[in-house]
């Protein structure tokens, strides 16, 4: 192992020579924004058949490393070597002619295109006539989605799926790309253990192909599993690097987040279970045309201080719930108490004024406002209380922002900088803290910790607990299994758009949820 | 208003034109050059109107300031430039409209026009020559609310509403004086009609030969007489081989050379002209009268 | 999304009678207005009439389908009714072999043939469409703005050329592509036809045309696929030109005539069509096959309403509320079918 | 983002000389127009024409003020030019005290005062925002195609009320408004001034003014945030409309005449002009400082080019030329500074 130390200062400037297997090599690769240095000569070799893993806290430099990967940006010094030969990437379709795909963190898909037009853009299949081959395209389609367990149709369209569907066929698209490396940014933040698996499995049969993998993510015990070997980067600076085998999960958290982390703790303080704040009876939402599955019948309540889980796989229809309880999308039947109130949201105003909050689980598309700065995007759902005639005081905004900037170790340049400047994990803290200025007495959280990292994980997961124990009602929606096991105070499994069971949080373990999650429809 | 500059002064004058996206005004302008450089040492400076006040305005404006001798415009709308050309003259430059006058300004030099109700009279006038007997008629009319549009079209209809029972307008569509549209127009028009008429009488050439075009299309020349209105090269052409009946000249040629010459003598001489107001006869041009026509000798080539 | 737009989403058979609805909403729109028209005006549904809507409609649905591809990637142009009026006046020079007493332009002694005024109208509309596409792609101006741009100043090309007036009067063999007649049809129709049915083939079956729609579904995830952005958006404003060069010269050949103020707002009536035709104005959806059913219901209504003899005045206002009409009815099939 | 625009960058320090650059790109451009021109017309920095320019600009920039709002959101208002002749006709009809032969309007015995009018036009202006708002809003059709609509059925409405003709002859206290002066200040300059002010402190320091630029930044999630996106859509045309009845009265005092075909082609001008200070179609960014600078820009275009006796053919292409150049300096300089 070549852990370098903790003291970043004297680490990766030693240029360290890669093995003359590796098929492609960083020396000393710069890159900073705006005069602000994010990558400091991180070295870094890659090998066919093998999976390294890139660690590191929200805004440790992993996605702006992918970036200069994959031809986006380009370095501001040092060298990438291909087959030992040094290259310049000229954009994203160089790298990917020179067999670099990526899954990025951000990704975007085609709205308006089918699943299999979005795998294929840039390279349909031609038949004979050197006419778009539909059908193959459908088949090739149908195949990669099959492999990596998700029922999603080729021709459906793009905008009709969730963020994780979304994101399985932003997978498929690298799958089908025959690339020599695959770069992964945080593919499985939105995933549920079965696609999580059925992941893992796709990325053994590559290697075995000797395809190689560069794989971030926020979930150690995945890296642990799946990797081969591992580079730790703490401010842009490379602190450990070697064999995954080498390292236990504390050594990796210890060198990302430069100190010890407090050992979280999982024991539930059970719920001083206040008085129902929501219940939902047999609810349903409105169908659509093109489901494949809607909420149907599902009925539960949750009681002030009391955290409760929603487990399903994806397309199970949490989000669902969450968005129909909250107003964003019309209730098709049942009804909803709050605090005992008949309540019908007509949009998410309403919602709001209730005392309803919901962190959406599509950060891009959902919540942020690309053109506004951090602190706007904080103050959009009106946690800072206006002056007269609605006249904005910036000064509170700012105080505001301020605790929740220190509370979850926000990294950023400052307040009135744009969001977009922002790591893909402290944008999704500045939605946090948004919704959490508005205090509202039913929080619904769907994937709150999206690509945010172990440390600010912990203090987020302290943060939840708090508000609980402050007689808060929670409804949690994760697809992070232990997220769910460690936070929750009752645990409700869903499949198919029904309520497939219902477990104590104190009982229950990833196992059980599994079965319950996978259960079909009748023995709910 | 000043003193004159003398006899062999420098002069700057400045043309606002109503556009100059009209062959009729860029006849006239040319002309009034022309007459310009016969005079001698008289520098014409151009402005397009684009058929609108405020923008007349504004270029009557920088016109004083830019300090100019005199201003030959072509009102767009003769109330909304009365105040911008009075303060021309109050600047001390004095003001020859052309075209037609502007309201309530009496210090305006003169005033040479050609008055289109006038020149559209003399249009239903042909019209009631070759019909005596009556006729039914479709009126092409020009860009809905444009001032020339309304004009001509009151012209047309106080000569031939005077007999009502004999002209019968069957159809009065506008065509935006454009070709494309006096084509495309006249061609539902005549398909919505159980009968074909007798006359198509438009507000001007281009709405005209459209409409000759169209007619021309159903195999029915001869049998429909159109009647256009600027005498325009194109339309003196299509007057002399018949397509079309007739076409009204305004003479904007002379206009120009009148309105030039009185603004100069008078910024030279302080000479006034007799009359203030200027009246061009308009004159309807058929297959007889083709020689008076002022346009007559662009057509041989 | 509409008439066969996407193919794969083609092949799924619509569910309901609602679906159904939806997708030929435009359609079902035109033909509601000709039903309309012809129980009031029994002469409207005559051969006669519509030969001649089709007439009418045809170099304004040759543009109409150039500009499909450019809103079909978020783009716009309207410049096209002045770049019809240049190219048409381009045409006209050629044929005329020059303008007399300031250009000479003389093949071998006489004029030019019309194939090669008709090929100096499209390149001219071509390179105009490239300069504005290379704005649009390279510099990330926004369309509109290079579009204003290119209308005010084709216009002023325009005005310089003819110095304000007509250039009339070419010979037969011109003539006859916009007066022309095979059989019974219009020669400016199959035209039309024709360029509908490669633009069609072209926007539907080819890795280009699928490009077009990628490009205007998402441009920022076009570029990580590795499309050619900038040369795809580029092309589009070109194709357009393209078919504004082709439909000014049509219009100087139908006109015998051509002149600077010729197309006069065509671009708001053209962009109406498409966007009728359920092309939407946020790119990446719309079909060929909409523009034309909407190229055909801005025929129809211009028309309809004169047939009726409705007065000018109220002929604004009604073309104003049906085109909202159209788009509407479209719309809020499409929503209620979710 | 220009300007002191949306908070965030104009609080930020200029790292540089191009950020600082960047930020006032269109003041820039506007500084080295008028130095051009004043190099080669020195009566150009005259003081009377500097205040004529003002003058000239001011009724069609109250109306950018408001198109500023309706683009922050990613709409569009084509319909404006056509809203000011009609509001200009409805300013008329009512001072006129109706009109003759087909409507009496007396305010005992006489006609109605100037506030009357200017109110009637106002109000009227504000409606027709507030309906095409519900079309954009409620409805979902693209502003695009619900303003095209509006400005053909306006331009209807605005031909029946005045019959085709003008209405003219206002009194003093009416004419006041468009022609008047307070010291050597015009009137509307005045009426701009306080437009700018208010329209200014509304949009960047209130939450309305807030929500206005997250909803154009993120439809959807400005909606999951609680804002009311619909209500606020349908404000901005409901502003634009105001501005634009505003305007109409301003335009009609002004000229001493309304007419139908006043404002022709406005809404174009008017685009430009936000466009060119730095607010962007695509929504979310901009700033009313930005739309001063821009209607500035292209006041100064008119006048200078007219002061340099341009011929007007070739000061189309200029224009084109310029508004095309300016857009593309801000932007290139921005990408530049990244
Ligand atoms: N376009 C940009 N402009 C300015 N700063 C940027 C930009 N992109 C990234 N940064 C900064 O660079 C740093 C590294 O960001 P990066 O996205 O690489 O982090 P990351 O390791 O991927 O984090 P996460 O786990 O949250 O995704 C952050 O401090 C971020 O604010
Ligand atoms: N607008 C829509 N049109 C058609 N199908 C939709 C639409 N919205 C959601 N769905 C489908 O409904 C199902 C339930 O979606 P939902 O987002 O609630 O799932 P989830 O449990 O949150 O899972 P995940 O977010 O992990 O995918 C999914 O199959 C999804 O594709
Ligand atoms: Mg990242
Ligand atoms: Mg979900």
């Amino acid at each position: 192992m070549t852990a370098i130390g903790s003291d970043a200062g004297t680490t990766a400037s030693g240029g360290v020579t890669p093995p003359e297997t590796s098929f492609l090599s960083l020396e000393n690769l710069s890159k900073s924004f705006f005069g602000v240095t994010v990558l400091d000569r991180v070295s870094l070799a890659l090998h066919p058949g093998k999976v390294h893993a890139l660690l590191g806290e929200n805004g440790a430099g992993k996605s702006t490393l992918i970036n200069l990967l994959s031809g986006i940006h380009k370095p501001d010094g040092g060298a990438l070597r291909l087959d030992g030969e040094t290259v310049e990437l000229t954009g994203p379709h160089d790298a990917q002619k020179r067999g670099i795909s990526t899954i990025h963190q951000e990704f975007s898909l085609f709205p308006d295109l089918t699943v299999a037009e979005a795998i294929f853009a840039g390279r349909l299949p031609l038949n004979r006539f050197g006419l778009v081959h539909w059908r193959r395209m459908a088949q090739q389609t149908a195949e990669v989605m099959r492999q990596l367990g998700a029922e999603i149709a080729p021709w459906r369209r793009v905008a009709d799926l969730s963020i994780a569907e979304q994101q399985l066929v932003e997978i498929g698209r690298a799958l089908t790309l025959k690339s020599r490396l695959i770069i992964m940014d945080e593919p499985t933040a939105s995933l549920t253990p079965r696609e999580v698996d059925r992941l893992k499995a796709v990325v053994r049969a590559l290697t075995a192909e000797g395809v190689s993998i560069l794989f971030v993510s926020h979930r150690l015990e995945e890296v642990k599993e799946l990797a081969d070997s591992f580079t730790v980067l703490r401010d842009g600076v490379v602190v450990a690097r070697g064999d995954i085998a080498d390292a236990t999960i504390d050594d990796l958290v210890r060198w990302m987040v430069g100190r010890e982390l407090l050992e979280e703790d999982c024991s539930h303080a059970p719920s001083k279970s206040g008085a129902i704040v929501l219940e939902v009876e047999a609810l349903k939402s409105r169908p659509h045309s093109a489901r494949s599955a809607s909420v149907e019948g599902v009925s539960f309540t949750v009681r002030a201080g009391e955290i409760v889980g929603l487990a399903g796989l994806v397309g199970a229809g949490r989000t669902e719930i969450a968005r129909l309880i909250f107003g964003a999308d019309p209730i098709g039947g049942g009804a909803i108490r709050l605090n005992g109130q008949a309540f019908r949201p007509k949009g998410p105003g309403d919602a709001i004024a209730a005392g309803v909050a919901l962190v959406p689980e599509d950060r891009k598309q959902q919540s942020l406002f690309p053109t506004l700065a951090i602190s706007e995007n904080f103050a959009a759902a009106g946690g800072v209380p206006t002056g007269p005639f609605g006249i904005l005081r910036r000064k509170a905004e700012k105080g505001a922002f301020q605790h929740f900037r220190d509370r979850l170790k926000l990294r950023s340049a400052g307040a009135n900088a744009p969001i977009a400047t922002l790591s893909g994990g402290n944008q999704q803290k500045v939605v946090l803290a948004r919704w959490l200025e508005l205090k509202p007495r039913l929080l619904i959280v769907d994937e709150p910790t999206r690509g945010v990292d172990i440390g600010a994980k912990a203090d987020l997961h302290r943060l939840l607990r708090e508000l609980a124990a402050d007689g808060v009602a929670i409804l949690l929606i994760s697809s992070d299994l232990p997220e769910v096991l460690a936070l929750s105070h009752r645990i409700l499994t869903l499949r198919a758009g029904r309520l497939t069971g219902e477990l104590a949080g104190s009982d229950a373990d990833e196992e059980s949820l599994m079965r319950l999650m996978t259960l079909p429809k009748a023995a709910a | 208003s000043a003193e004159p500059k003398g006899k062999d002064a420098e002069v700057t004058i400045l043309v606002s034109s109503l556009t100059y996206s009209f062959p009729h005004f860029v006849f006239l302008q040319e002309q009034l050059e022309d007459e310009a450089a016969k005079i001698g040492k008289v520098k014409v400076l151009r402005a397009d109107g684009q058929l609108s006040a405020p923008k007349q305005i504004a270029d009557i404006e920088a016109a004083i300031v830019q300090g100019v001798d005199g201003i030959i415009i072509a009102p767009a709308d003769a109330d909304a430039l009365a105040p911008a050309v009075k303060a021309a003259i109050d600047a001390g430059v004095p003001v020859v409209t052309i075209d037609r006058p502007v309201n309530g300004v009496p210090e305006v030099l003169a005033n040479v026009a050609a008055d289109n109700v006038k020149g559209a009279e003399r249009q239903g006038e042909a019209i009631a020559a070759q019909f005596p007997k009556g006729a039914t008629i479709i009126n092409l009319q020009g860009i809905p609310g444009d001032k020339t549009a309304n004009d001509r079209n009151q012209g047309v209809h106080t000569t031939l509403d005077k007999q009502p029972d004999l002209y019968k307008f069957v159809s009065e569509q506008t065509a935006r004086f454009s070709r494309d549209q006096g084509l495309a127009v006249t061609e539902n028009i005549l398909t919505g009609l159980a009968e074909v008429p007798q006359v198509i009488v438009a507000a001007n050439d281009d709405m005209a030969l459209g409409a000759a075009q169209a007619v021309e299309a159903r195999k029915l020349n001869g049998k429909v007489a159109i009647y256009g209105y600027d005498g325009s090269t194109d339309a003196l052409k299509a007057v002399s081989d018949g397509s079309l009946a007739a076409t009204v000249d305004q003479f904007p040629g002379k206009q120009g050379r009148v309105a030039v010459k009185t603004l100069v003598d008078f910024i030279r001489e302080g000479v006034k002209p007799a009359n203030a107001n200027i009246l061009v006869e308009p004159v309807a041009i058929t297959k007889a009268n083709l020689a008076d026509a002022e346009r007559i000798g662009t057509i041989t080539q | 999304m509409s008439l066969a737009s996407s193919p794969p989403l083609a092949r799924q058979r619509p569910a309901n009678l609602i679906a159904l609805l939806a997708r030929f909403a435009p359609l079902i729109f035109l033909l509601l207005l000709m039903a309309l028209f012809t129980f009031l005006a029994p002469r409207f549904l005559s051969s006669l009439n519509l030969f001649n809507i089709l007439r009418q409609v045809s170099i304004f649905g040759i543009v109409a389908v150039g500009m499909t591809f450019v809103i079909l990637t978020r783009g716009i142009d309207l410049s096209i009714g002045a770049l019809i009026a240049l190219t048409g006046l381009v045409a006209a020079v050629v044929a005329k072999g020059g303008i007399p007493g300031r250009l000479e332009l003389t093949a071998g002694g006489g004029p030019f043939a019309w194939y090669w005024a008709a090929l100096a109208a499209i390149v001219v509309g071509g390179v105009a469409g490239v300069l504005q596409g290379v704005f649009v792609a390279r510099l990330s101006v926004p369309a509109f703005v290079v579009t204003l741009g290119g209308m005010t100043i084709f216009r002023g090309l325009a005005l310089i050329i003819g110095n304000g007036g007509p250039i009339s009067g070419f010979d037969e063999s011109f003539g006859w592509w916009g007066r022309g007649m095979v059989g019974a049809v219009p020669v400016p129709v199959i035209v039309f036809l024709v360029v509908v049915v490669i633009a069609g083939f072209v926007l539907h079956s080819t890795r280009y045309g699928r490009s077009v729609y990628a490009i205007g579904s998402n441009p920022e995830a076009a570029r990580l696929c590795g499309l050619n952005v900038n040369r795809t958006l580029i092309s589009v404003y070109a194709l357009t030109g393209l078919c504004a060069g082709l439909g000014g010269f049509l219009l100087a050949s139908r006109l015998n005539s051509a002149e600077a103020v010729a197309g006069n707002q065509y671009e708001l009536n053209v962009i109406a069509a498409v966007v009728i035709g359920g092309t939407s104005l946020y790119g990446g959806t719309g079909s060929i096959a909409g523009t034309v059913i909407g190229t055909l219901l801005i025929g129809v209504l211009l028309n309809g309403l004169v047939i009726l003899n409705v007065s000018p005045y109220v002929q604004q206002l009604l073309i104003g509320a049906i085109i909202v009409g159209a788009v509407t009815f479209d719309i809020f099939i499409k929503k209620y079918k979710r």
